[in-house]
């Protein structure tokens, strides 16, 4: 138990000298930054049809300043505030700390991507299993075959075939926004209902892109376990097949888990087509948009806290696995 | 009986002016703050946006408005029945607090805003700084937003104005100019402050008020304090975030929007808009044209010669067919204006002495020869011999300049010039870097308003170094490259007639000239963008938009500027009424 | 000849009333990319009840095959092509439905795996692997039975309690064996098969558990058949011997017999290859050739035509059968008194 | 002339995140091996066996004593020359099937080195393919067939036979075979065994040889000196078959009693005994004998004090009670 | 005493010449041994052919026609027209160059850095592996996509070459990280220890040893990480986040879909599918084509028959 807690804020410790890294990383790629980001803003307000005085004025007002001290000391106002959950300000949105835009946003994407994870790994995993035993019949082929293609498709393929489909071919599900704003928020059903039918298409895309991974992982891994000799042996010692299929089930499900990591990473990441395409609101969606406007407080901010959720999400998944596993229990 | 039943119909729209989002303010000062014009964000008086009509206004909150004589004053009187969403009433005060604001905000001092005097409770009257010359005084100034005192006054010193007086001083005396200057930086410190400033409620003097948002979309319902409920058949309406044309355009072939703000759209999706017999077609005109613009820095843009070659290679009606097919009309005049415009503003004989460059590749061959090009294998060399290849930068998501520029690339090379379209991944970035001068050739917005002096501050403004500093007119050199002249025409041009011209001063000079007096200039304008080509202009804009009558009918389709406006200017004025459905 | 084989058959029929299995005719062949490898022909064997058989043979010779077979227990891509297998002289092992084969299996036979360091479920600890196996044959009392694992664990002797509380990675290689071993015992089978138990285990283990193995089998009567491709162990531990040559049973009979008096060449060779603590070293020679591969079960004649110093053009033509040369001693080889 | 004075091995076992463990794996060794001699480890699992040999061979660091190869310590060396040196300590592998590399056919491997010793010798291709030839042709095998071969196509006598070729090929001065016959069938051990003696008895090749069946340790001749390890440490050595006929300490006595009998060709030695008790790699270090645990003959001494290795009757033990026993099977 | 030849091999082998079988005759002998396999290489080849004759199969600018845009399917047309009547089979073919060279240019980035750095850590073992390791571990975790899209910003990735390497960059984690624990399991297998044993040199042991043995995991990974450098570098072009030219198979689908409605309306549906069509009909081929490299580069199956 006591090298459990040690392990556990060795991990924690680590993730915050990852999050450290990365912060630096996107401090000093803005600093790299082709065009000033004040005089882009400065175009922006023109094109909104002001006069260049306004325009002008506007940008003083939402800068307060040109930030010209050290580079160093920059540095370190910034990582400062990191500390205490300070993003900055946002370029785009006036006036607002970046972290609050974020705060915001970030609901939506966990939302999006641990329901689609969560479904997909279900389901492929089930999937799995059932072509893996099933794999000379008719429907454990479907089933593989059904995976190798679903794998192979890319996320914004997926996510435009079914924005397509279900959004211009038969509309059928809405999107654009989380909820339908003239329901009051709160524990009802047509509020469930409208962020339900909301998330929907999103979630599938989600859930479909990664099924077939997950199918075709647990597969190989349920056939590896297949041929391990203990089940062999559980199988001489007669014991009965329910029995045998958990066996199996809870062996070959381990291996999943160093592929659950990776997969957050994917899915974080995936976020940027999916919202995009669905214009759900989300990080990935204010991540481009910050990029299109060239808001870098909010890029960085949107970015770091993308990989703040998959370190914690990284975290997480390997304290579940020392639970499934003893065999890297102490 | 049927009313109550539509009382639910729910108005749906795409709101562009700024994202929707649920962090930002209520304020709207805050440029993403979260107040809707025409909806909850009032003025005093909604622009028609009409070139021919500059000065014709709907009201807002301002019932009358009249001018002195000489433009220097404007007396305003306030709807007497004008109430905030609390009850309280709209009165002068407000519209001095607001007018401080603007101090704040740099808006004030763009229209040469003096002073503000309260002649009653309703009444007000707004005067220039002394000595100021600025035409379209009352035309800024009825456009200025109304904010309630009782939220806002209490942001502001109890001085302020005085601290805006110092503020203005533009004399000679050293101590004044430095308190002027302190002055000035108090105002812009207290503007910071009024834009990050976020009321806990919503107070509206406008027909809606907002209940509630969420990032993809505001709710807002009917106040029932608006000066013209009566007139206000719609109970709520439901502003949609703007994330693209794309988005438009599926909810509007999904018949989900009952009025479609403009998008740029390809001929199919207006088809199939169309095919959607509930959708309405409705056609205004714009003053934007989108040009192919030279930075006369790199070779061989800086030929004039060769810029009218160009002209001459461009089929600007296949490209507006490819590019702009529904929203665009192929550009006759190479003039700085739009077409439309330019029939108010150009006479004939001048316009006889214009060069409509229309499409003739041996007339462009026959120039380029002479200037020294020479073809070769069926391409054009450089008249030191060296290949000649253009990259025409265009910007992501910017659909039609992106097929613009890759017909012209097309039409270009099949002249002989090597020609691509290159795509800028944001129009930040292509903004930013065309100021530094990193493009040859280039897409633009040219002509952006019915005021001229904004249309030709496209070209002879900032873009081609004139900036108006501190009133003043200042030109920067090309060779300063922090300064975004990106064109690089020379200062002075000799026109045809003879007449040598300084383009930055004359755009200058039509702020300060009231439009029946600016005729002269622009002709002059007009006639030295015709031959000295800055930019070849490629398409007008028409302003089409679509009203879904399935929902809701008297759309204001007949009014020109009306339709300009948010729809929150045609409900207060009494349009759009709820269908009696079945 | 057709005489012996006649009384054979009568002797085994009566025989079988006392054997505790009694497999007829085991075939079992494996389909690879390479082709069809019959890896067990024609086998018979029987294992007197209560008694030691050792079953020796090269590597690959299918000893494994072979008792797997007998549990009707073959793997893909194996088939046991035909054969029968009698328990205690009654129920078809490849006949039953497999609900009982499966009641059988565990409760009646005990099986000590090859790798049984690998037969244990990784993920649950041995403790709650035998409830489940108790679970599995309807144990009632499982408290009873953790009781019973307890004893014999400390018979095996190792720390019981730690045992049971651990996981499979917990435990040594061998530790894992015997805890191979009290699985195999602890519902109270009374047929035992033990597969290579102690290959990887070094000297004193190996002893130590051939003692416990010896111990119990007077103890309770077992019936064990050990598989082995070491002929010392087998030798020491057995009573009886069967050798193995590519799926073949080539010689069999009482352990010392055989030994003492070899008749098979390939037996022979075998007792001259091991190395010995007495005797003559420079007496021993190593086996010529190698090992049978995929291309030996394919063999026309004899399978051990190519590795034999005695060898005729016949042997490469036909293949001998097993026939009994005096007591309880079988042969196959056409050549068994050549040699002598 | 290979010599081991007082050499120690400490192992640390790390524990992420907690107390380090130490492992005595070797204590105070001295051995020598002339050239052309022989000398037989025997010990159960664990008792550090591997660990000399891998020391002698230069892949592991001693943590004490000092290894002399024909009169240079190794430790002194500096890394140039010492690998140099090594080179003539050759270690066989255990597991013939791991010692070699799957993607190679014989024939890279075998020229892998030859290259490199042909430059050292200023020797050209030719040579490398006669000395190929030679060596295999040594070993027992046929080049012709195995030299194309990958090694999954090879029998593990094979494969063994083609890593001695391979490690001669470094003219080695001696091979340390680390039970290289426990992976290979049994029909087909005592070819390996033959051949080692034959390299030592034709090529002066010392050998050292590893394994835990003693029976083993007699093919390689009758001059091999029989080391007894437990523990990391001698606890009995002299000429094998002495040890075999007369052993002294009463773990020997139990690894030669754990020899299978072969029934009808053999008998048990009448004081055979069994010891069921397991192997532990003690966590605390014991001040008495270090087999006392097991040890059936033990008296309240034993635990007290750590026998030193002793000479006595032409062979040495570390035992306070030493009692020759027939333990050993005899022929019939 | 002669030389003991137990190991007399019964089974003679015919003398074969002594280099053996080619690399390239063994594995077009694996590739044909399956019809799916064959279809994946002829795909894969179809496209490679595409990328290095695409462009030279058009005019340097494909030609428009403003009376057939959106065209349907036709002979003339066989995917249809764009926005301004160029043939959407003319884009793919002629845009398969840049994206095929940029996702080969990213798989071997991957592919390289993640061998030499999986290798270096596996193999020292100690505190280059930590540093390797700390690193591989930061590009593993930095969710891959949005650090590009976030260095889309910094750098202009527009040519091949550096799209590839932006991509290599980012994505050569896991590739590291498997590499070293086969490295680290290869390193105790007896081989690498007989080899260092024999003072063969750590550059040998490591590219000539391991390298072989990791090498059908290496050309695997070299397929897959093509396709997911195809997908990240289209996805990028269809998110519009880097500058780019016409004439790419995401700019097609970036320009269906935001320009040309094709979401929205079933004209400009050609537009959208035909990259979609050559982007999933490549990854088909791969797939098909994987189950082949494993067996290419195992030693184990190149004789046996
Ligand atoms: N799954 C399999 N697929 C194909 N052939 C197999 C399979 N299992 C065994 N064989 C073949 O069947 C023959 C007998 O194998 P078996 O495992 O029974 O031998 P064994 O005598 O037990 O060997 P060992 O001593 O190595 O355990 C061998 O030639 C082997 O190649
Ligand atoms: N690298 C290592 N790290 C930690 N402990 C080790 C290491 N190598 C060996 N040991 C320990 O040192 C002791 C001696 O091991 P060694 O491998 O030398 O024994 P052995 O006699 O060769 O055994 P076996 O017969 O199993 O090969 C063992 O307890 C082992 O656990
Ligand atoms: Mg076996
Ligand atoms: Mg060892």
């Amino acid at each position: 138990m006591r090298s459990f807690l040690i392990r556990l804020v060795w991990r924690i410790f680590s993730g915050i000298l990852m999050v450290l890294a990365v912060a630096s990383l996107t401090f000093f790629l803005i600093r790299l930054m082709p065009g000033d980001p004040v005089s882009a803003q400065y175009n922006q307000l023109i094109m909104q049809g002001m006069t260049p005085v306004q325009a002008e004025n506007q940008v003083k007002v939402m800068y307060g300043f040109i930030p010209d001290e050290p580079v160093g000391e920059q540095f370190i106002n910034y990582i400062w505030g990191l500390l205490h959950f300070d993003f900055g300000q946002s370029i785009s949105y006036e006036g607002i700390g970046v972290s609050h835009i974020i705060l915001t946003a970030a609901p939506w994407t966990l939302i999006l991507v641990f329901t689609g994870l969560i479904a997909s790994f279900l389901i492929g995993v089930l999937a799995g299993v059932i072509s893996a035993i099933k794999r000379s019949s008719p429907s454990g082929t479907v089933l593989t075959v059904s995976g190798s293609l679903l794998h192979g498709v890319p996320q914004f393929v997926m996510g435009l075939l079914l924005a397509y489909l279900f959004t211009a071919l038969w509309p059928i599900l809405p999107f654009g926004a989380p909820y339908d704003s003239s329901i009051d928020p709160g524990f009802n059903w047509p509020f469930i209902s409208s962020l339900m039918s909301h998330a929907v298409l999103p979630v599938v895309t989600y859930a479909l892109s990664s099924y077939g991974g997950w199918l075709l992982t647990m597969k190989s891994s349920v056939i590896t376990v297949l041929g391990d000799d203990f089940i062999l042996a559980s199988e001489i010692r007669g014991l009965k097949s329910s029995t045998i299929v958990g066996y199996i089930a809870h062996n070959a499900i381990l291996p999943l888990f160093t592929l659950f990591t990776l997969s957050i990473g994917f899915m974080f990441g995936g976020s940027v087509f999916i919202e995009n395409i669905f214009d759900y609101p989300g990080l990935g969606n204010l991540l481009l948009k910050s990029i299109d406007t060239r808001d870098y407080p909010l890029m960085s901010g949107a970015f770091l806290l993308i990989t703040i959720a998959v370190i914690v999400a990284n975290i997480i998944t390997d304290f579940l696995y020392t639970f499934v596993d003893p065999r890297i229990r102490r | 009986g049927s009313q109550s039943n539509n009382s639910n119909a729910k108005f749906t729209t795409v709101y562009y002016y700024h994202p929707i989002s649920p962090g930002a303010p209520k304020n709207p000062y805050n440029t993403t703050g979260n107040s809707f014009t025409s909806f909850d964000k009032m003025q005093l008086a909604w622009s028609s946006g009409l070139a021919t009509d500059l000065n014709k206004f709907y009201p807002g909150l301002a019932k009358s408005w009249s001018e002195s004589p000489d433009g220097m004053k404007a007396t305003i009187e306030l709807q007497p029945k004008a109430k905030w969403s609390n009850g309280k009433s709209v009165t002068a005060d407000d519209v001095k607090t607001s007018m401080a604001i603007a101090f704040t905000q740099g808006t004030a001092q763009s229209f040469s805003l003096g002073s503000v005097k309260v002649l009653s409770n309703k009444k007000i009257e707004l005067s220039q700084v002394s000595g100021g010359t600025y035409k379209s005084f009352m035309h800024d100034a009825l456009q200025q937003t109304v904010v309630p005192s009782f939220q806002y006054g209490k942001l502001l010193p109890d001085d302020i104005w005085s601290v805006i007086d110092q503020s203005l001083y533009a004399g000679k005396d050293k101590t004044k100019a430095a308190q002027a200057k302190k002055a000035q930086d108090q105002l812009t410190k207290l503007g910071k402050s009024i834009t990050k400033f976020a009321p806990k409620t919503d107070i509206s003097a406008g027909p809606f008020i907002l209940k509630r948002l969420n990032p993809g979309e505001a709710y807002l319902v009917k106040n029932k304090y608006f000066y013209a409920a009566n007139k206000v058949k719609v109970n709520s309406v439901s502003l949609r975030n703007y994330t693209g044309n794309q988005q438009i355009w599926n909810y509007l072939i999904a018949g989900q929007l009952d009025a479609t703000p403009f998008t740029s759209m390809p001929k199919n999706i207006l088809n199939n808009a169309l095919n959607k017999k509930t959708n309405e077609k409705v056609t205004t005109p714009t003053y934007v044209a989108a040009s192919l613009a030279f930075n006369q820095k790199f070779d061989p843009y800086g030929n004039v010669n060769v810029r009218k070659a160009l002209a001459y290679v461009i089929d600007r009606e296949a490209v507006q067919k490819v590019a702009e097919p529904v929203v665009g009309k192929p550009a006759k005049y190479t003039d700085g204006i739009t077409d439309s415009a330019a029939a108010d503003w150009i006479d004939s004989s001048v316009r006889s002495k214009m060069n409509g460059y229309n499409h003739d590749l041996d007339k462009a061959a026959s120039i380029l020869e002479k200037e020294g090009f020479k073809k070769k294998d069926g391409k054009w060399l450089l008249p030191n011999g060296k290949p000649w290849t253009m990259n025409i930068y265009v910007v992501n998501g910017f659909s039609d300049w992106i097929q613009g520029g890759k017909v012209i690339s097309s039409q270009l090379t099949d002249f002989g010039i090597d020609a691509k379209p290159t795509i800028v991944s944001s129009f930040a970035q292509y903004q930013a870097d065309m100021a530094a001068q990193k493009y040859a050739v280039g897409f633009w917005l040219n002509s952006l308003s019915p005021n001229l002096y904004t249309a030709y501050a496209r070209i002879y403004g900032t873009p081609d170094g004139y900036n108006i500093l501190n009133g003043k007119l200042t030109y920067y050199d090309q060779k300063d490259k922090t300064k975004g002249n990106w064109i690089g025409l020379p200062e002075k041009l000799k026109l045809s007639t003879g007449e040598t011209v300084n383009p930055g001063e004359l755009t200058f000079k039509l702020n300060q000239l009231k439009p029946d007096q600016q005729k002269d200039a622009v002709q002059k304008l007009a006639l030295a963008t015709n031959e000295y080509v800055p930019m070849i202009e490629i398409w007008d804009y028409t302003h089409v938009q679509f009203v879904n009558t399935s929902r809701f009918n008297n759309f204001p389709v007949k009014d020109e500027g009306l339709m300009n406006n948010m729809p929150g200017v045609w409900m207060a004025m009494g349009y759009v009424a709820p269908k009696a459905s079945k | 000849m057709s005489d012996t084989s006649t009384v054979n058959t009568e002797s085994t029929f009566k025989e079988q009333q006392k054997m505790a299995i009694s497999a007829r005719n085991i075939n079992v062949v494996y389909a690879t990319p390479t082709g069809d490898i019959p890896a067990v022909r024609n086998v018979d064997i029987d294992l007197p009840r209560g008694s030691i058989t050792g079953i020796i043979g090269e590597s690959g010779s299918g000893k494994s095959t072979l008792i797997m077979a007998i549990m009707n227990a073959v793997t893909k891509p194996g088939k046991i092509t035909s054969g029968s297998v009698l328990l205690n002289g009654e129920n078809d092992m490849l006949q039953l439905s497999s609900e009982k084969q499966r009641k059988i299996r565990g409760k009646e036979i005990g099986f000590v795996f090859q790798a049984a360091q690998n037969s244990l479920n990784p993920l649950r600890r041995i403790g709650q692997q035998i409830l489940d196996l108790g679970r599995a044959h309807e144990v009632h009392d499982l408290r009873a039975l953790i009781k019973y694992a307890k004893e014999l664990l400390i018979r095996l002797g190792l720390d019981a309690d730690r045992v049971l509380a651990s996981f499979q990675h917990e435990l040594s290689g061998g530790m894992r064996q015997r805890v191979g071993i009290m699985f195999s015992l602890v519902l109270n089978a009374n047929i035992v098969f033990l597969d290579e138990s102690t290959t990887a285990l070094d000297m004193l283990s190996q002893a130590s558990v051939l003692e416990i193995i010896r111990e119990l089998q007077k103890e309770k009567n077992l019936t064990i058949a050990f598989v082995s491709h070491d002929i010392g162990v087998i030798a020491d531990l057995s009573e009886r011997i069967e050798i193995f040559y590519a799926g073949e049973i080539v010689e069999e009979g009482k352990t010392s017999e055989v030994l003492a008096s070899p008749k098979h060449p390939y037996t022979k060779g075998l007792i001259k290859a091991i190395p010995k603590i007495s005797g003559d070293i420079d007496a021993a020679e190593p086996l010529k050739g190698s090992s049978p591969d995929y291309r030996t079960f394919k063999q026309e004649g004899c399978l051990f035509y190519d590795r034999c110093p005695i060898r005729t053009d016949s042997c490469r033509d036909s293949r001998p059968e097993l026939n009994i040369t005096s007591g309880y001693h079988k042969v196959a080889c056409f050549r068994v008194d050549a040699n002598d | 002339m290979i010599e081991i004075k007082n050499l120690q091995k400490f192992f640390q076992i790390k524990a992420k995140f907690s107390n380090h463990k130490t492992v005595h794996a070797v204590r105070n060794v001295n051995l020598t091996i002339s050239s052309g001699g022989a000398l037989c480890l025997i010990g159960e699992s664990g008792c550090g066996k591997t660990t000399i040999g891998r020391m002698l061979c230069g892949m592991e660091r001693p943590s004490s004593g000092s290894i002399i190869i024909d009169g240079q310590d190794i430790s002194r060396l500096k890394r140039g020359a010492r690998a140099k040196l090594l080179q003539k300590i050759q270690l066989i592998h255990q597991d013939p099937y791991q010692a070699l590399n799957p993607t190679h056919t014989i024939e890279q491997m075998m020229k892998a080195t030859l290259k490199k010793v042909a430059k050292q010798k200023k020797k050209d291709v030719d040579w490398i393919r006669q000395r190929m030839d030679e060596l295999l042709k040594l070993v027992g095998l046929d080049p012709e067939t195995i030299l194309f071969k990958y090694p999954h196509m090879l029998s593990g006598g094979q494969r063994q036979r083609v890593i001695i070729a391979r490690a001669l090929t470094v003219e080695p001065e001696m091979l340390i075979a680390d039970e290289v016959v426990s992976m290979i069938d049994v029909s087909l051990r005592l070819g390996i065994l033959k051949l080692l003696r034959y390299l030592r008895e034709r090529h002066n090749i010392s050998i050292l040889f590893i394994t835990h069946d003693i029976a083993s340790a007699r093919y390689l001749g009758n001059d091999t000196e029989l080391y007894v390890v437990y523990k990391g440490m001698v606890i009995e050595r002299g000429r094998t078959e002495r040890v075999i006929r007369r052993p002294q300490h009463p773990y020997t006595q139990a690894l030669l009693s754990a020899m299978p009998i072969l029934k009808g060709i053999e008998k048990p030695g009448k004081d055979r005994f069994v010891i069921t008790s397991q192997f532990k790699q003690s966590e605390e270090e014991t001040r008495g004998c270090l087999f006392a645990d097991r040890c059936p003959f033990k008296q309240s001494i034993c635990d007290e004090k750590q026998p030193e290795l002793i000479h006595n009757d032409d062979a040495y033990h570390a035992c306070f009670f030493p009692k020759v026993r027939q333990v050993a099977a005899e022929s019939i | 005493m002669p030389i003991p030849d137990t190991a007399q091999p019964v089974h003679a082998f015919k003398p074969k010449p002594y280099n053996g079988v080619s690399f390239w005759k063994a594995a077009w002998k694996s590739i044909t041994r399956k019809k799916s396999r064959i279809i994946g290489f002829a795909i894969i080849i179809l496209f490679t052919l595409m990328a290095i004759f695409g462009p030279y199969l058009y005019s340097s600018h494909l030609p428009i026609n403003t009376n057939a845009i959106y065209a349907p399917i036709s002979w003339k047309y066989p995917l249809g027209t764009d926005f301004e009547g160029t043939s959407n089979l003319a884009l793919i073919i002629t845009g398969a160059r840049y994206v095929l060279l940029a996702a080969a240019l990213g798989a071997l980035f991957t592919v390289i850095f993640g061998t030499v750095m999986g290798l270096i850590a596996g193999y020292f073992v100690g505190w280059s592996d930590s540093i390797i390791m700390r690193i591989t571990d930061f590009f593993l975790t930095i969710p891959s996509f949005p650090l590009l899209v976030v260095l889309s910003t910094v750098w202009n990735f527009g040519h091949p070459l550096a799209m590839g390497f932006i991509l290599g960059i980012t994505s050569w984690g896991g590739m590291a990280r498997a590499v070293r624990s086969q490295t680290l399991s290869l390193r105790e297998r007896g081989f690498v220890e007989a080899a260092r044993g024999l003072g063969l040199s750590p550059f040998y042991i490591l590219f000539r040893e391991i390298l072989p043995n990791v090498s059908s995991y290496i050309g695997m990974n070299l397929l897959t990480s093509i396709t997911g450098c195809i997908y990240a570098e289209v996805g990028l072009f269809f998110l519009g986040v880097v500058p780019f030219h016409v004439n790419n198979w995401g700019v097609m689908l970036n320009m269906a879909v935001f320009s040309a409605g094709a979401m929205s309306s079933p004209d400009a549906l050609p537009y959208l599918l035909s990259p979609l069509l050559a982007l999933l009909l490549l990854t088909l081929g791969i797939v098909l084509f994987l189950d082949a490299v494993d067996e290419m580069f195992n030693p184990r199956l190149k004789e046996d028959v």
